[in-house]
């Protein structure tokens, strides 16, 4: 496993430096970008907006009636975010998102995509079967909560709204932001 | 086109299998690979719709076992040798790089794909009951097998944003109304599918007609 | 199930490629994989059906990147193991190996998959007009993808014949009427293909709805 | 790629001696198989069909009506050939056979298939775009001719039964069976 892994990496690191003698990219802001995607944007951002909503009544209007322009008002959006739509968990309906096609995936409030959400397995099965994909993420919904599947193939990126825990009135908003996972902003968990 | 990377529906990829730890990423080249591809469309303007029919113009084996970022590798060189980015004369019309200190106000900025279309006419209200197109092009296409030739209802308008297909083939982003279409999963995947389940599925215009 | 094996109608392939001389084999042991493949059921009975259910349970990658007689060596080996065939008590209820002496007879015989079945109705007559159902079982089936929830119509009614999809999961041969069905190729990929031309497909009484 | 290949022929030859072993198979069984379609039974036989039905036609009749009781009446049938459907190519129809799931062929009239037939290239495109596949083996159909794609993925095997040639009527039996192509029975070329 170990050769071809150092083959991509050596060709990644050619096309690097043809692009930057071609005057193309500028390595420091290769290394911003890193930066960025590996350390500040990341699903602590979708917590922070799940926790708002969960807090705020007026703010969950606006987030799913505007979801782009209300991450913004956190000071989250743009590349892969910039028509984001959120979709709400309710005692009736559960919330999966996939991209089929590739792997669009709301990068503002989530950061990038695990591995698994790119992979050929999630993406051929969650939308043909998403209650056993979502058991083999111990979510086993009951048959009378109905499950909708997004499948963000074009241009928009969505994001689930989990339903807020019961008994979690005595959080405040930073402790309820702690609670929300990823996976439930994708919908592969309840929260 | 009707390629690998149309997997919605197919059997056979075995189990979802979460990796421990999850690192955002496994390896440098990773990280370069992101940021190069993230930072070349500000130099050499492409769009996602150009990298995505790149992406699925690899061939099935490759894709299938290649990991993401070897994708973007792929389909990035592929892009580059389509602009003569790496002949003696060098790339034509490029911009100046990007520069370090614009990444986080560029990242802010985005690059939507949604554009105003005075000429578009919305011709689906919500409610409508469509069906979808049975259409097999060679070229990019964001209408997956699974939905083609199945009945709908329009959930939502999304607004008009440009065309995937025609931007991809090149022929300008031909804006089109977006919309949110609603399907039973019974209707995509036959009566031994949840009565109670559904799938909505982002649909441009020219992938509807009305239905009876 | 929606296999990788199920690939009409996909892109991406490239093309044709005959290759020169066109060896019936290419190495020894595609002679004898071919041949343990042919023999092995004379001793260890098993249907065609029962191969090609292992072999469509071969992984994508693995799939494509393999010749056909290894996909014949991965099937084989998945059905001997289903058999214990190789466990110290042996496999049970094999009969006697075949004998070089008798395989031009069978050769000869053959292996019928055509089946009386005095109860099977056929409910469909040459010209009728049907549809196919949209199904998507997890186990074997001989409906492609590409011509589900499709209408056609009846050309022929071939017979009754073991149903592979009950078969292939151990239900037993099933059997049924298998029909020539007849679709437009507007039909099956949308108004750009050949207005002329069409397609047949052996469907079974069990694939089919009569269409309005 | 000797890796592999050297590979899958120790894998086999493990299994034969494993199948020997337990009593399975008969080693001279094996290769009297590789013997019959390696030098018995192939293209020759379906040319000798063929020029029999263009010279006799009742026996083309009968070989339209039940192929596979006509083509035992030049002693062939059995294996992947007991049900065998022969159409007919026409000034107005081209016929050509594919099967998409796998690579069913008509074994007794063609031999084993060649390696493209089993091609993923030839089993996907040949029922979507059977005139693009036609084109790359040379054979650029009018576009008034109706093409037929049989995709044979059930119990029936085809076998097309491609159009004399014309001013062919001084060639005999024989002759005529010289001048048919596997090809031109599978429906990749019009003889």
């Amino acid at each position: 496993m170990a050769q071809p892994d150092d083959d991509i990496a050596l060709r990644v690191q050619a096309l690097e430096q043809a692009l930057v003698a071609k005057g193309l990219v500028d390595p420091a802001a290769l290394a911003a970008f890193v930066d960025a995607y590996e350390n500040r944007i990341g699903p602590k951002n979708g917590a922070r907006v799940v926790a708002r909503a969960w807090t705020d009544p007026a703010y969950k209007a606006r987030l799913l009636e505007n979801g782009a322009a209300a991450i913004g008002e956190l000071g989250y959006g743009g590349l892969q975010g910039e028509n984001l739509v959120v979709v709400e968990n309710t005692a009736d309906t559960h919330n999966l998102i996939v991209c089929t096609l590739c792997s669009c995936y709301p990068w503002p409030v989530l950061g990038l995509p695990p591995v698994w959400y790119k992979s050929p397995a999630y993406r051929a099965r969650a939308v043909k079967e998403p209650r056993a994909v979502l058991k083999e993420f111990g979510l086993d919904l009951p048959a009378e909560m109905q499950v909708r599947v997004w499948d963000s193939s074009a241009e928009i990126r969505y994001m689930v709204l989990p339903r807020r825990p019961a008994e979690t009135q005595h959080l405040d908003e930073r402790e309820l932001a702690a609670m929300v996972t990823r996976d439930g902003m994708i919908g592969t968990a309840t929260i | 086109m009707n390629g690998i990377h149309d997997m919605g529906g197919m059997d056979g990829f075995g189990a979802v299998v979460p990796e421990a730890g999850e690192p955002v990423f496994h390896a440098e080249w990773e990280k370069r690979m992101f940021a190069i591809a993230a930072a070349v469309p500000f130099a050499l303007p492409f769009a996602d719709d150009h990298l995505r029919r790149e992406i699925e113009r690899i061939p099935p084996v490759v894709y299938l076992g290649s990991s993401y970022y070897e994708l973007w590798y792929h389909a990035i060189m592929a892009l580059l040798a389509e602009r003569n980015a790496f002949s003696p004369a060098g790339p034509q019309g490029a911009n100046p790089p990007l520069q370090a200190d614009a990444v986080d106000a560029a990242i802010l900025a985005g690059a939507t794909t949604r554009m105003a279309a005075p000429h578009a006419v919305a011709r689906f209200q919500p409610g409508d009951a469509v069906v979808t197109r049975n259409i097999n092009p060679h070229d990019h296409t964001r209408l997956p097998r699974y939905a083609r030739g199945r009945h709908g209802a329009i959930l939502r308008n999304h607004g008009t944003f440009s065309f995937a297909d025609s931007n991809a083939r090149g022929d300008g982003p031909s804006p089109q109304h977006l919309y949110a279409v609603r399907f039973t999963a019974q209707e995509l995947w036959g009566p031994d599918a949840s009565r109670r389940d559904d799938l909505v599925l982002d649909l441009w215009d020219a992938y509807l007609e009305p239905a009876s």
